[in-house]
């Protein structure tokens, strides 16, 4: 078929010549409605956190590090190792060996507790099911979300660690915040 | 790792209405596994032997003679001694684990030390419908702690018709008042018979056709 | 006794038609229409349904109740239901029933994750229970044993464990004891449950009640992997699974094999799995220095063992042990032949027989299987005791004996754990096998009609058996069927005159008709493990791989120890072996290790002949870790494939004898475990064709194949002219020695944790009778003694030894009976 | 009045001894027996139309024809262990007049061809017992058991085998169990013991009265045996009458008879001024009846129609002074105690029954819990291994079904005495894990 080059011919439609008040408006236009903002929000002052000094306050039920907990009237740690947490864990992170509690060493309320309770947090995505598959409500999440480090096996974190309290809370949200 | 000492006196255990000895037992470890006993090491007294020895008799299988070999141990120690079971195990050459087990389904079958005297007190229905609990405490109360004397509430003896009844030292007697418990315990415990006017033995047919005819 | 034939039926379960075995129960025919229908109590390998839990029940139209489907044979045009609403709600009901008085407490149970009951309540349970009275408590955990724990709460009565104690090891020390709610799995006035198989029933629990200690609370099922393997402790050759978390093996569990194992294990093999990681275990290469072995590297212990070998060259003997793979004995062969150019290699314990000999007992027509053991009309054990040489044997012979009414003799020197299954016992002087033979021979010639009873009384006699006795037996043999298995022992042929006992055995065999029969056969127990493996891959003096012939016959292991010990050999190659544990005659053995200039070993344990010998000590892998093939006494290849890596610095056998022929200046050409399985299968003519993936998981009968019809036939067999041997000793006031091997007697067993308290200890076994005569009284201190050596051990009475004769055991690390020499010995209160 | 066939000289003086027995008539029907062939002998007793009596009313003459021919060792049981609550007629059978059984016995034994026969007899019946093996005795030294009976070419041993006290060895299958020498637990059924029974043998097995009444029917013959009793329950029946009548006893009666004839005519009614409140029609196992079934007829068919059953035939009569959860506890700890623990639904089924009703008698039950417990009772109905959970499930089910009022009413009076006594601090007995009763 012989090429016709009017067919292919596309007309495009050009702006407005620049200059004038329309161009000046285009100019700036966009940046004086935001101003608008900014000016009407000076009088209220900075509202920047400073973190670390100042820290962001959470959800109650904000996934932050987990926590193991203890009895507290016995002090025998909730854990009875059983694993479930491992088994749930969707990204392999945690490790538990069991042990037997004897009558001389007795640690968990059960039969068994966990001699080895680790969590790899560098591969934990937070997603809580290890909380949902816990029979005993001994591992919950934590609200603390500050676990950076300079090593990445410093990120395991072991059974006493889990115990232990956290140095800083990280601050909850008030009700209705 | 350190973990902090705990009191195991303040670790809670399970507090439990077990009844049943054994239940809660664990295994001696330093004893050795309950085998066939060896003739070689097994000493039976003689008449213990041959009186099982008899009872295999009359089966096909030495097995059968299970029951009545415990009865012979039974009556020969006043319960089934370990020691005991372990001899006729030995003339069954069976295991005595084989033999406990036996013994401890039967109800007649004691595994425990029981005093020499055994009074069943009947308090299946058609008894206790007849006072058969309120006897069976009367005999209790009247043996009192007395180690001579096994006083058991036993199922049904299959003597409802003289109810309230009891099997003493396999005597069927019955029926028996309250006021007539301390006579009845007296007897046993002088060796007489048992009420004798009230035993099964001399009861006669109740039924007015076949009585009329006699 | 041929074996059911198979018929399918056709029935229809849940509206799908299934097509299935005849006679098989509907839990199982319900299977291969993919229909799963709930059990507790029943199990195939038990027996006998009992129908007690009453999971299974399912409708069957026709029949008004609700049947168990566990107990219902299926059968032609049958209809089935599970899924009606009467079906779920008796599940449902059964569930609700179960879980009453079970504490539901998963999380710290080892079951969970595991746990049938688990499986079960979720699958077909109501999801509630309506009980709301108090649940019972009990202390828990209860030993059962030292390697079982029992939590009486769990336990939900389903009668597996005691219908294994009772039917299956028969035993018969687990028992029920009480009735109805009362009752409890318990043994006698707090006996132990101890036995050959108690582990068994810690994997038939369907719940956590019967739980290993040694596994306990090791791992969850989410935390391990398993592997699949044989075990290599016995010539039984189990299948085995390892159970494998963070490269440890923490459990051994059966891998069902119908045709090895029968689906069952013992004790050995179920805990032994301990010593692969205990502390005593050898991990890195030692050589002797000053008097003392210590720790080298790879390089210094390779190049040390390989310039002393150098130095030596055909001046070595090699023996290998029951636990060498073919591969290794097939290498280690090459290395002395090809490499140090010596003749002097051996794999028998017993003494060796001529290669005629070895060719017409190993002959694939004359062999019989496991699985005939449990068919057969009749079964002869000759001079063998099955739990303790090659423990589910025995398990086999039981079951053929209970459900198949096998006619069982045992004819043995020792009384056997199956005398009392056993329609016939007989039994002759130790050592005295092959009178004994004679002796049946002459009386199953006699049975046909031959005038031959004089012959028999005098070779009974000769035998220390009974005549009655023996023509009995032949009565037995030649009345009952005409499929008959004789499981021997590699005793029988040990010993000087074990060629003569092999060819009497062989004459027995050819009067029983036994040779070119399906079902009918001789099974040989071997000594080692691999026994028959090693003989068939080279490692004989008199044999090359394949039984083939060698140009010149080197020195047999009894021979090998003469010779270190008189100095014409200078150095000895030890593959898995300890002679002084394994081997027979003690002293000859200590004087030829005391006299070597070089002593190399592989060894996993520091046993007293290699502590005080080895010069060079090569770590041995364990079974776990060991890549190769196996033969099983019945002609079995089967696979071992590595479930961990190596421990410590340990290298594979193969690897190490490779280098070594590298560094004597010669390339074996073997780069890769397949690579040394290729040689091998190479060079045995029998084995052609066997690829490692055709062994598979199963393994593969090379009898059964037709390269069968390779191997060397004998040039006779049978039957042979024999001279009567020597009569056995007459006591005269002292006693025939007769000797045993323990299941228990193992390194493997004195180093596990969980297993150690059964490591055997010498006790003298005695009948009444001598005990009398001799003043003695169970549990006194005897030194039994003969020619200047003497052990020490402790009386034993057994009603059923025979008068005149002491039993020793061997294979132990002290008072080990191969100290002594036979055949009399005197018994004295020490 | 009632032709008597059991217990026509029930009361002779020596009556146990060989030589009265026979000067009686005793060991007639024996002679007549072994002179007839074994296929006439079975058909006289299908013709007889006798159904056993210990309790499941099976054909007698049936069983004893699936009984396969042939010369393998065959097995003939006695049941003795007579011990379903209620019932004492095989006692007294037993007691005045052995040798009838042991004549029967050895009729049927050469009826099916049976070599070895045993007598399981409880082990509470020691007096029983005693006369039993003196009677063997007598009857070896006769030579009625032993080689070649009277010439007949039958060859028979017959054995005493004392029990040891358990009710589940009444169950067939359990008796054969525990003869064997073993736990008393039921066997799965099929194979029937017919089939595979005792030693794995063809075994018949049979209640001492079916026994007892053989010998007459051989002696009458079967036709004149079925003119007795209804068309579908011949002959006469021994019944067990006790409970709270004034006259408890064994009553023989021709099966048809009025119920209301036997409690108030034979055992004299309930005492002064009691009604009866209900009644069981056939030993404890079987679901209760109530005052308006009194004028049924007393046979197998009607009972079963009435939704009960006729069962070893020991009536237990309850007056009006006694609660019915009384009983129903009773009866559920006596199944409990006597449940043999091999299957499910029974061990736990009765063991539960047992702790809510316990419950229920101590006011920590509502009127829901009874409802938990009638369908507890149907999960237990139809899915044992043997009948015994249904004989605990069915009674006590009829209870719940039939007397619910009472049970709402004794839970309430129960709460409120509780209610009153603040004081009660100690667990009640029913919360702590059953006793051995």
């Amino acid at each position: 078929m012989p090429w016709n080059p009017g067919d292919d011919v596309i007309s495009v439609q050009r702006g407005p010549r620049p200059g004038g008040a329309g161009g000046a408006y285009r100019a700036f236009g966009e940046t004086l409605r935001g101003l608008k903002t900014t000016f009407a929000r000076v009088l209220e002052g900075p509202i920047t956190i400073q973190y670390p000094e100042e820290k962001v306050p959470v959800y109650p039920r904000f996934r932050g590090r987990h926590r193991l907990h203890r009895f507290e009237d016995t002090g025998l740690e909730k854990c009875v190792g059983c694993s479930l947490c491992a088994a749930a864990c969707p990204a392999d992170c945690i490790r538990v060996v069991a042990a037997e509690n004897t009558p001389e060493l007795r640690v968990s309320a059960g039969e068994r507790y966990a001699a080895v309770y680790e969590i790899n947090l560098s591969r934990c995505i937070f997603c809580g099911y290890c909380e949902v598959a816990c029979p005993f409500d001994a591992i919950t999440m934590g609200n603390d979300y500050e676990m950076s480090d300079y090593n990445r096996s410093d990120l395991i974190f072991t059974k006493e660690m889990l115990l232990a309290e956290p140095f800083d809370r990280a601050p909850l949200r008030a009700e209705g915040e | 790792m350190t973990i902090d000492p705990i009191d195991p006196r303040r670790v809670p255990r399970f507090d439990h209405g077990s009844r049943v000895p054994g239940w809660d037992e664990a295994v001696d470890l330093t004893k050795d596994p309950a085998e066939v006993p060896d003739p070689a090491t097994t000493p039976v007294p003689d008449d213990l032997r041959a009186a099982i020895e008899a009872h295999i008799a009359k089966y096909p299988e030495r097995r059968s003679a299970t029951v009545p070999a415990l009865r012979e141990v039974q009556e020969r120690y006043g319960w089934c001694t370990p020691e005991g079971i372990e001899q006729a195990a030995c003339v069954l050459r069976l295991t005595p684990a084989y033999l406990i087990s036996v013994a401890t389904f039967y109800d007649m079958l004691e595994t425990r030390p029981v005093g020499r005297n055994t009074i069943y007190v009947c308090t299946n229905i058609s008894c206790s419908l007849c006072g058969a609990d309120e006897l069976y405490t009367t005999v209790r109360d009247e043996v009192g702690d007395d180690p001579e004397f096994n006083v058991r509430s036993f199922e049904c003896l299959g003597a409802c018709d003289i109810a309230p009844m009891a099997s003493v030292n396999g005597t069927y007697v019955g029926p028996i008042s309250l006021d007539e418990v301390p006579t009845l315990v007296q007897q046993v415990r002088d060796g007489a018979e048992p009420l004798p006017d009230k035993q099964l033995a001399r009861r006669r047919s109740v039924d007015p056709n076949a009585a009329s005819r006699s | 006794m041929p074996r059911p034939e198979t018929r399918m039926v056709t029935l229809s379960i849940d509206g799908r038609e299934v097509t299935a075995p005849e006679n098989v129960m509907l839990v199982d025919g319900a299977k291969y229409g993919d229909v799963e229908i709930p059990v507790f109590c029943y199990e195939p390998k038990l027996g006998a349904p009992v129908g007690a839990c009453r999971m299974c029940l399912v409708e069957i139209e026709g029949i008004p109740k609700l049947q168990t489907a566990c107990s219902t044979p299926v059968k032609d045009g049958m209809v089935v239901h599970t899924q009606t609403a009467r079906v779920h709600a008796a599940q449902e009901a059964i569930v609700e029933f179960l879980l009453i008085n079970h504490p539901l407490d998963c999380p710290v149970c080892d079951k969970g994750g595991e746990c049938p009951l688990q499986d079960i309540s979720f699958g077909w349970g109501g999801g509630r229970s309506r009980f709301i009275e108090p649940k019972r408590h009990f202390q828990k955990p209860l030993a059962l044993s030292p390697l079982i724990a029992i939590d009486r709460e769990r336990c939900i009565l389903c009668y597996r464990c005691v219908r294994f104690s009772q039917e299956i090891a028969e035993d018969y020390q687990l028992v029920l004891q009480e009735r109805a709610a009362h009752t409890f799995v318990a043994t006698f006035d707090g006996h132990p449950y101890v036995a050959p198989f108690s582990g068994n029933i810690i994997e038939l629990c369907p719940v956590g009640a019967l739980t290993s200690q040694p596994y306990r609370f090791r791992a969850r099922p989410w935390d391990i992997e398993g592997s699949g393997s044989v075990c290599t402790l016995c010539p039984a050759q189990c299948n085995v699974n390892f159970t494998v978390r963070d490269e440890r093996v923490l459990r051994v569990l059966a891998r069902d094999h119908a045709e090895v194992d029968d689906g069952w294990l013992c004790d050995k093999g179920r805990f032994a799995y301990q010593a692969v990681h205990v502390d005593e275990r050898i991990t890195r290469p030692m050589i002797r220095d000053g008097g003392e072995l210590r720790p080298v590297s790879w390089e210094r212990a390779l190049e040390h063992a390989a310039s002393a070998l150098g130095r030596a060259q055909a001046r070595v003997g090699a023996i290998a042990g029951g636990e060498t793979t073919n591969e290794e004995g097939f290498l280690l062969q090459r290395l002395v032949r090809e490499v140090l150019l010596s003749n002097d290699v051996d794999s028998r314990a017993g003494g060796s027989l001529s290669l005629d000999l070895h060719r017409a007992l190993g002959a694939p027509a004359a062999q019989a299987t496991v699985s005939d053991l449990e068919f057969a009309d009749a079964v002869l054990v000759l001079d063998c005791e099955p739990v303790d040489d090659a423990p589910i044997l025995d398990l086999r012979i039981r079951k053929g004996v209970r459900r198949r009414r096998v006619e069982l003799a045992v004819a043995t020197s020792r009384p056997s754990s199956l005398d009392p299954n056993a329609r016939l016992r007989v039994r002759f002087a130790p050592g005295c096998a092959e009178a004994f033979l004679l002796a049946l021979e002459a009386a199953i010639g006699t049975a046909a009609g031959e005038p031959r009873r004089e012959e028999v009384a005098r070779l009974a006699q000769a035998a220390g058996a009974d005549a009655g006795a023996v023509h009995a037996l032949a009565d037995l043999l030649t009345t009952s069927g005409d499929d008959v298995v004789v499981l021997w022992g590699e005793r029988v042929t040990g010993g000087e005159r074990g060629e003569y006992a092999g060819r009497a055995l062989l004459n027995v065999a050819g009067r029983l008709g036994l040779r070119d029969r399906d079902g009918a056969g001789l099974l040989c127990v071997p000594a080692g493990t691999n026994g028959r493996g090693l003989a068939e891959a080279g490692v004989l003096p008199n044999a090359g791989p394949g039984l083939s012939e060698v140009e010149e016959a080197g020195r047999d292991a009894a021979g090998i120890a003469a010779a270190v010990a008189a100095g014409d050999l200078v150095a000895l190659y030890l593959l898995h072996t300890d002679p002084l544990r394994d081997l027979p005659n003690r002293g000859a053995w200590e004087a030829a290790l005391d006299r070597a200039s070089l002593v190399v070993a592989h060894a996993a344990f520091l046993t007293e002949g290699i502590r005080a010998h080895a010069d060079v000590v090569f770590p041995a892998e364990s079974y776990a870790e060991k890549e190769g093939t196996v033969t099983h006494p019945d002609g079995r290849l089967q696979r071992l494939r590595p479930a961990i890596g190596h421990q410590g610095e340990t290298r594979a056998e193969w690897q190490v004898l490779a280098e070594l022929a590298r560094r004597l200046g010669r390339d074996l050409g073997v780069h890769t475990g397949p690579m040394a399985t290729d040689q091998l299968v190479a060079a045995v003519p029998f084995y052609a064709g066997i690829t490692l993936d055709e062994l598979g998981g199963k393994g593969l009968r090379w009898p059964a194949r037709e390269a069968a019809s390779a191997f060397p036939a004998p040039a006779t067999a049978g039957p042979f002219e024999l001279e009567p041997p020597a009569p056995a000793p007459a006591p005269n006031g002292r006693l025939r020695l007769g000797t045993f091997r323990s299941i228990w007697a193992a390194p493997e067993v004195e180093v596990s944790p969980a297993l150690k308290f059964l490591h055997p200890r010498q006790r003298a076994e005695l009948s009444p009778a001598d005990a009398q005569r001799l003043k003695l009284f169970p549990g006194d201190r005897v030194t039994v003694g003969s020619d200047g050596h003497s052990v020490s051990a402790i009386v034993a009475l057994r009603d059923g030894a025979p008068e005149g004769t002491v039993f020793l055991e061997t294979a132990i690390p002290e008072d080990s009976a191969s100290l002594l020499e036979g055949p009399l010995v005197e018994v004295r209160k020490a | 009045m009632t032709q008597l066939i059991l217990f026509k000289d029930i009361d002779e003086p020596g009556l146990a001894t060989l030589e009265v027995y026979q000067r009686r008539g005793g060991y007639e029907g024996m002679r007549k027996a072994l002179g007839m062939s074994r296929d006439q002998l079975i058909a006289e007793l299908e013709a007889s139309g006798l159904r056993g009596r210990g309790g499941a009313g099976f054909s007698m003459g049936k069983k004893a024809s699936f009984i396969p021919k042939g010369t393998m060792d065959k097995y003939l049981v006695c049941n003795a262990d007579e011990s379903e609550p209620g019932t004492f007629k095989d006692r007294e059978l037993m007691q005045k007049c052995p040798h009838m059984l042991i004549e029967g016995m050895i009729i049927a034994a050469y009826a099916v061809g049976a070599n070895r026969a045993f007598i399981y007899i409880r082990g509470e019946y020691e007096l029983q017992a005693q006369i039993l093996e003196r009677a063997l005795e007598e009857a070896r030294g006769q030579g009625y058991i032993g080689e070649d009976i009277l010439g007949s070419g039958h060859s028979m041993t017959l054995w005493l085998h004392r029990g040891a006290g358990a009710y589940i060895c009444g169950e067939e299958t359990a008796l054969l169990d525990s003869l064997e020498g073993k736990r008393g637990n039921p066997r799965l059924k099929p194979p029937f013991p017919a089939n595979q029974g005792l030693f794995q043998g063809p075994t018949l097995i049979n209640n001492v009265e079916t026994l007892a009444t053989v010998p007459h029917i051989i002696r009458m013959g079967g036709e004149e045996y079925a003119k007795l009793g209804t068309p579908g329950s011949t002959g006469t029946k021994l019944v067990s009458v006790s409970g709270n009548v004034r006259n408890p006893g064994n009553f023989e009666i021709e099966l048809g008879t009025p119920a209301r004839e036997i409690i108030y005519g034979l055992a004299g009614g309930p005492h002064e001024g009691r009604e009866v409140k209900f009644w069981f029609p056939g030993g404890s196992s079987s679901p209760v009846l109530l005052p308006k079934d009194l004028d049924l007829p007393y046979d197998f068919d009607s009972m079963a129609k009435a939704g009960s059953m006729l069962g070893s035939g020991a009536i237990i009569v309850i007056d009006d002074a006694n609660s019915v959860v009384d009983v129903a506890l009773k009866t559920a700890k006596f199944y409990r105690h006597e449940s043999c623990g091999k299957c499910t639904p029974c061990r736990e089924g009765t063991n539960w029954t047992v702790r809510m009703l316990e419950r229920i008698d101590s006011g920590e039950a509502t009127p829901m819990d009874l409802d938990i417990m009638a369908s507890v009772q149907e999960q237990i109905i139809g899915n044992c291994l043997c009948v015994l959970g249904d004989a605990m499930a069915m009674p006590v089910g009829s209870m719940i079904a039939k007397f619910r009022e009472e049970f709402e009413a004794h839970i309430e009076a129960a709460r409120e005495r509780n209610d009153a006594l603040t004081t009660a601090v100690a667990p009640p007995e029913a919360l702590i894990q059953g006793a051995v009763a």
